[in-house]
């Protein structure tokens, strides 16, 4: 087997590495194998990464039937980029969910924990890496699947809700997606993007297309937790184990994204769907409403990981304003800061796991005076939390940068102000935190907490770190955003 | 056309009813006449799944739920179905508008049938050497797609488990007790007992029947695992989930649920290893059909364990919750 | 089915709607589980209906039959349903044990005891 | 050594102290003499590289490149150098200094102050020798968030609230307005190096640049431009050698430096002399020095009445670019280093007045003079120096301003520097003259209501004490000293000025 291979195996390990688990039912070998798994991804992302670098996008051909009769992978700049954005969350969380999840859900079931984590991380790069609208699909079932599966083990009974309602939204949001590619479909007769694309503007015209459209961009939409199909977001991460929530929280809504980008420009690259009327003005104002919404909700959240939850949301509409400026700058800015909330909200997160393991509430009324007991994590949170608000050096910086430049670009006074806003709010609801942790003395009779294990604390840091490594020298992750931007406005010439 | 009239009925009847028992069994009616909607549309191997799945395991599901729930609907909020109402409108306005330019129903002429599909209709009985084209584009051209859906309903099992499963069986008897009311009535029932015996080899033996000749006829995989599975189903609802349970033990169902992907999974590396790329099942023989053939087989075998034991697996979990 | 033209597509719209409508507006979590398959269907429906061909039969080969209808339709369907079987156990798995822990499977009663808290 | 490699350690040397003292905390000696080695290091790597300045050459290096065509460069010219001089040479003191206070005041957290005090002069350091916005910027905003554990030390409710004010504040304006003036700067002239005549000179014309030029004067919340000022105040809760060092120097010059640099250098004194809508900002900065010198006139307590007073001297440094004239530059300029040994003189002899006798009140100075005529000897010089008479450094950078003011007839400005010099001789003479000339009020326990969170109080009001502990007194002559030196010898300041200016001498 060849490095030709790499395309495939990219995904299949991770696929066959499941069942695998399911058969062990060791909960230490899964562990193993689950980390074995998302490593050898992460070398594979890389080794892809690097020789689309060299040689431009790949095309591999499932079972040699050639498109549009088989199922294509094709990888370019943007998928291999978002290839390596989830392996290396992934490659952080595994070592660290090990303490984490041994804590929060129970012995008998790890193994199952572990077979879940496996498909939705299969689930995920699948959906990165096809080329194939159909194909698409299947693989957000199967990652969608498994993490309302994730999410409802959570300790709290309110987990149950959450995956619940977040299965209900979803599985409509996968329906409207099918909707959309039937409607395609029945048009152009072809499911694979790159065919599509070259078939669009023979149709585009047809009310048809434009109702399609509509329905892919909503399904996505409730995907990715778009102002205001975000109901399900909020509790989904706030009740689920803590390792999930930084996986999810890092990776899910970022490859949601990622399929918005392949739908508006490849498939419909041929075609400038952002000039459709009022298209262009309505992602803005939502996004607009989400990063001012959420930010000034995000303010008065008692739990921290709920906090966080609703500045994701903020995120994404910083996200979306950089897909709407359609400009090199600004969707390199989106694409950049795709990589960058993953850090700096994964890291976050795993914090958050920290306190929890030894607090057992991530509650801020419960988080007084941590910092004494527990310096180094809540250290690693203010380094987070810095990056959020945009601080040079850090990653959260450099996203905005890209972001304020476009908008400049552009003369978008208005999506400078909103994000600029939206920044100053975070200042408010991560220093709201800080102080409690840093200047209130810890409550009498409060539980006595020590310092997190090293097993959490270690990926929790490299995580951090990576933040501020990756936002002193940006030029890697920009060059390959700025790539991935333009490969996406070229459309596929 | 009349038939889809009819599901419309039925679709207003579940939306209004309260009691959902009736709901689910009119859910259960609704997939059956889909089901025959899709044999006048052609499409028989969809039709088959359609009546295994959506109208049988779905269905015991509900069923298996609302024993273990509650059966009575409450009462809605009233402002709420207006809101609802309104955005049901807007959507279905807007699918409406959509569909005028589409091309008319039937129509020979339209896209979807001339620019990929001609060449599964053309090519595959060479390509892949199977008259049921259903079956090879499953299988082979967008097999693929199929490995992946395989997974979907093992990640599905394996959710279950992970969601609702009981690893220690001490509680057993509390739920007999429990249950006993609403299945001493079916148990007692002689002739059941006696039908079923006979009924259960039989539908084993057609389960493999549609097994093997899915690449001929329609049928394949899926099919035959779920009518292999509802065989168990149907002897755990009329005797004890326990002796169902002595039968297929939870453990062999875990490891066939996983053996099935595997398998499916391990025929692509094969042929990958053979020089192909992923799920290229020409190179597992001389002649490419010849390959194309076995690698069918075997993938349509791995869809038929997988899903069986995932179908079964599901079932006794819903079965085995005390209420 | 001999009408001609668009009204088959109008009708599983009907259909559609009526189960989206099931989802969003009902309050017992059962129910709406059986929106959802209903919303399902009816777009298998969809799917099944843009593949026939007027006079085409069942795709599978045979002498003597040139018009057979679409069958990629077919095979999207074969995988939309099992997807679809497998969301609905799942859904039915977490509505098991939301009774386990709320008592009640109605949504407005488990926001009321969540507010409570 | 080569000048770049010195500049490189200029930055690396306090960095690197501030881990040393982390690591040596347990053994107080050991941290302070660490302190004071590392400061005299750097005012000897920053003396080393003035020669090559002064010749004219401007040493730079591009340790990394962040953004794509963009980096964080360091350059070093004479405005930096002064700016750098300056808060070497006062950091060595103040090292002196603190020990002293802080041991005799009995502070906790003595590791924390250290450390982050060291990090907050790289800080400074780094934005003096910036050679672009960019770094500017990240400098700017590392001091900030440095200075934030110092400001809010004490961890009571109002050094709580003070550090909420300080964060809020000088993050929300750097944040807001600053990096969307720097953005704005590198789409319109796709670089953010500073170019001697002015980066966006010819780039941007009418109303947009008055909107700019507002951007920056007040997303460079550390000038206190007012109604920005209010961080400067709420500040003083922090022990006095941040106060005297950072609130006097560091932090503020580090604002009004930014904001000289940007005209200088971004905009270009001539062209912006030419755009009629950036002729706002002498205005504000009137308004500011008046209100300010009021606010100080009227305030009891005597680090709050420093403190409103830097806000207008601020003002001076604002005023005197705002003028637009080379001469008033180099007023500027001079000012940035006059203001800064003159007032940190006050702030070391307010500092020293309470470590020997917990009075933070200037209605309990009376007669203070008798018992410390050291430090009330040094205040008086640095109260000459405020208001601006000889023989002292402020009365060279005023002369400078003026002569601008009137070289550019602008009789607003003139009239603004003469009334808030009778401003400041007002509220700063009296303290002298009550130091001395009044009879002590015998047995007046020490307040308990201040506006700053030094613990007074916690000590009970001593009616007998002497001068302060040696090396704050030390410390306290030597920089009076200064202010004086400088106005004898002001050449060393002068030529850098003149450069900045680009007056050939």
């Amino acid at each position: 087997m060849t490095a030709a291979q790499i395309p495939a195996l990219q995904v299949v390990v991770a696929l066959l590495a499941a069942p695998v688990c399911l058969i062990l039912r060791r909960p230490r070998v899964a562990w193993l194998i689950a980390l074995v798994a998302t490593w050898a991804s992460l070398v594979m992302a890389l080794i892809l990464l690097f020789s689309v670098l060299k040689v431009g996008p790949i095309s591999y051909l499932l079972g040699d039937w050639e498109a549009p009769w088989g199922i294509e992978y094709r990888i370019d700049m943007v998928s291999a980029f978002l290839l390596v954005i989830v392996t290396t969350i992934g490659s952080l969380v595994i070592p660290y969910a090990q303490a984490s999840v041994e804590a929060e859900v129970p012995a008998a079931r790890v193994y199952l924990f572990y077979c879940m984590y496996l498909l939705n991380l299969a689930g995920l790069l699948g959906i990165v890496i096809t080329g194939d609208v159909f194909n698409l699909f299947v693989f957000l079932e199967i990652s969608s699947l498994s993490s309302y599966v994730l999410i409802s083990l959570g300790k709290d009974r309110r987990a149950l809700i959450a995956a619940y309602r977040y299965l209900v939204m979803g599985t409509i949001g996968a329906t409207f997606y099918v909707i959309g590619v039937g409607l395609t479909y029945m048009m152009t007769g072809s499911l694979n993007m790159v065919d599509l694309a070259t078939l669009m503007p023979a149709v585009i015209d047809t009310r048809t297309i434009h109702v399609a459209l509509a329905f892919l961009t909503v399904g996505l939409s409730l995907k990715l937790a778009l102002f205001p199909l975000h109901v399900w977001l909020p509790n989904a991460y706030t009740y689920a184990p803590s390792a999930v929530s930084a996986f999810i929280a890092a990776t899910g809504t970022k490859v949601a994204v990622y399929a918005l980008l392949r739908i508006v420009f490849t498939v419909f690259g041929e075609v400038d769907v952002l000039s459709f009327p009022g298209v262009q003005e309505v992602l803005l104002t939502l996004a607009a409403a989400a990063m001012i919404g959420a930010s000034a909700t995000a303010i008065y959240q008692e739990n921290v990981k709920r906090v966080l939850a609703y500045s994701s949301l903020a995120q994404i509409g910083y996200m979306v304003v950089g897909i709407g400026m359609e400009s090199a700058t600004g969707l390199a800015g989106s694409i950049v800061h795709l990589f960058n909330h993953a850090l700096m909200k994964g890291g976050l997160f795993m914090v958050l796991g920290c306190v929890f393991l030894r607090l057992g509430s991530v509650e801020i009324a419960d988080m007084h005076g941590l910092a004494k007991r527990m310096p180094l994590t809540m250290a690693a949170f203010v380094a987070g939390g810095l990056s959020l608000i945009g601080v040079p050096l850090s990653v959260g910086f450099i996203s905005k940068w890209y972001l304020v430049q476009g908008a400049l670009e552009k003369g978008w006074w208005a999506a400078v102000a909103v994000i600029l806003a939206s920044s100053i709010l975070a200042i408010v609801y991560i220093w709201r935190i800080v102080e409690v942790a840093y200047f209130r003395p810890r409550p009498e009779g409060a539980p006595a907490v020590s310092e997190a294990p090293a097993s959490l604390l270690v990926p929790t840091w490299m995580m951090i770190g990576a933040c501020y490594y990756f936002g002193i020298d940006a030029t890697r992750t920009l060059d390959v955003a700025v790539g991935a931007a333009e490969t996406l406005l070229g459309g596929l010439r | 056309m009349s038939l889809m009239v009819f599901m419309a009925v039925i679709g207003f009847a579940v939306a209004r009813l309260r009691n959902l028992f009736g709901v689910v069994m009119l859910t259960g009616i609704f997939s059956l006449t889909s089901a025959v909607l899709y044999v006048v549309l052609d499409a028989v191997d969809v039709a088959f799944t359609e009546a295994a799945v959506g109208a049988g395991i779905a269905t015991v599901l509900m069923l298996g739920t609302l024993a273990l729930t509650t059966s009575e609907e409450k009462t809605v909020s009233d402002n709420k179905p207006l809101l609802a109402l309104l955005l049901v409108t807007i959507t279905g306005a807007v699918l409406i508008y959509g569909t005028l330019d589409m091309p008319y129903y039937g129509d020979p002429t339209a896209p979807i049938h001339h620019h990929v599909a001609p060449r599964y209709l053309m090519d595959s009985a060479y390509e892949t050497g199977l008259p049921n084209v259903v079956t090879s584009v499953l299988a082979s051209y967008r097999g693929y797609d199929t490995l992946g859906e395989v997974f979907v309903i093992f990640t599905a099992a394996a959710g279950v488990l992970l969601i609702i499963g009981r690893p220690q069986r001490g509680r057993r008897r509390a739920r007999r007790d429990a249950q006993w009311d609403i299945e001493h009535g079916i148990r007692k029932n002689v002739i059941l007992r006696v039908v079923s015996k006979l009924l259960l080899p039989m539908i084993l033996l057609f389960a493999l029947y549609v097994q093997w000749h899915g690449d001929f006829g329609p049928g394949g995989g899926f099919q035959a695992g779920v009518i292999f599975a509802s065989g168990f189903i149907l002897y755990a609802l009329i005797f004890d989930v326990d002796l169902a349970r002595a039968v297929v033990a939870p453990r062999v169902s875990r490891f066939f649920l996983a053996l099935g992907v595997l398998l499916y999974g391990g025929v692509g590396v094969v042929g990958a290893l053979l020089g192909g790329n992923y799920l290229d099942y020409s190179v597992l023989a001389r002649v490419p059909t010849d390959g194309q053939h076995l690698g069918i087989l075997l993938v349509e075998l791995g869809v038929g364990l997988t899903v069986a034991a995932a179908m079964i697996t599901i079932f006794f979990t819903f079965a085995s919750q005390e209420r | 089915m001999e009408f001609p033209g668009l009204i088959n597509y109008w009708i599983v719209v009907v259909l559609m709607m009526t189960g989206f409508y099931i989802v969003i507006a009902h309050n017992n979590l059962v129910k709406k589980i059986v929106g959802l398959n209903i919303f399902q269907v009816s777009m298998f429906t969809f799917y099944i209906t843009m593949a026939k061909v007027k006079g085409g039969t069942a795709p599978i080969l045979a002498e003597g039959i040139a018009q057979y209808s679409n069958p990629l339709p077919h095979v999207l369907i074969l995988t939309a349903i099992v997807v679809g079987v497998a969301t609905t156990a799942l859904g039915l798995a977490l509505v098991v044990r939301i009774r386990d822990a709320y008592g009640t499977v109605e949504d407005d009663e488990i926001e009321a005891q969540e507010n409570d808290r | 050594m080569t000048p770049e490699n010195a500049v490189l350690l200029c930055i690396v040397v306090p960095f690197a102290s501030a881990l040393l003292v982390v690591v040596a905390g347990a053994l107080p000696d050991l941290r302070e003499t660490m302190t004071l080695i590392s400061a005299g290091i750097l005012f000897y790597l920053v003396a080393g590289i003035y020669p090559v300045v002064a010749a004219g050459g401007n040493p730079t290096v591009t340790p990394i490149e962040m953004l794509p065509g963009l980096g964080v460069t360091f350059t070093v010219e004479p405005l930096g150098m002064l700016f750098a001089g300056i808060a070497s040479f006062l950091w060595f003191v103040t090292s002196i200094y603190s020990i002293g206070y802080m041991r005799g005041h009995h502070e906790q957290n003595q590791t924390r102050f250290y450390a982050y005090f060291a990090i907050a002069i790289g800080s400074a350091v780094g934005v003096a020798f910036s050679g672009n916005l960019l770094t500017l910027f990240i400098f700017y905003e590392t001091l900030t968030l440095s200075t934030f554990p110092l400001v809010a030390h004490h961890g009571s409710e109002e050094a709580k609230r003070a550090g909420r004010v300080y964060l809020g504040l000088l993050l929300g304006t750097s944040i807001a307005f600053l990096l969307f003036a720097i953005i704005w700067t590198w789409v319109i002239a796709e670089s953010l190096d500073f170019v001697a005549g002015g980066l966006l000179a010819g780039k941007i014309h009418g109303p947009m640049v008055g909107v700019l030029l507002a951007l920056y004067a007040f997303g460079i919340g550390k000038a206190a431009l007012m109604p920005f000022h209010r961080w400067l105040p709420a500040a003083m809760v922090a022990p006095t050698p941040v106060s005297a060092l950072l609130h006097a120097v560091a932090v503020v010059k580090a604002g009004v430096f930014a904001v000289v640099k940007v005209v200088v250098y971004v905009f270009g004194v001539d062209s912006l002399a030419r755009e009629a809508s950036a002729g706002w900002l002498l205005y504000v900065a009137a308004f500011t020095i008046v209100v300010a010198s009021v606010i100080a006139l009227r305030s009891d307590n005597l680090k709050q009445r420093l403190a409103y007073s830097t806000v207008s001297q601020l003002s001076y440094v604002v005023i005197a670019v705002a003028i637009l004239a080379p001469i008033s530059v180099i007023g500027a300029t001079l000012h940035i280093a006059a203001h800064a040994f003159a007032k940190i003189t006050l702030f070391f002899a307010a500092g020293s007045i309470l470590v020997a006798s917990h009075k933070t009140l200037v209605s309990e100075l009376d007669g203070i003079g008798r018992r410390m005529p050291w430090t009330m000897g040094a205040f008086f010089i640095g109260a000459l120096s405020m208001v601006g008479l000889p023989p002292t450094a402020g009365f060279v950078s005023k002369w400078y301003i003026l002569q601008g003011a009137f070289q550019a007839d602008q009789m607003a400005a003139v009239a603004v520097i003469v009334l808030s010099t009778l401003l400041n001789a007002g509220y700063f003479l009296p303290i002298v003259y009550a130091a001395f000339f009044r009879e002590e009020r015998r047995s007046k326990p020490a307040r308990k209501r201040s506006k700053t969170g030094v613990n007074d109080g916690a000590h009970p009001p001593l009616i007998e004490h002497g001068e302060a502990p040696p090396t704050v007194v030390a410390s306290v002559v030597l920089t009076a000293a200064a202010t004086v030196v400088f106005f004898l010898y002001p050449d060393i300041a002068l030529g850098l000025a003149r450069q900045v200016a680009g007056v050939s001498p």
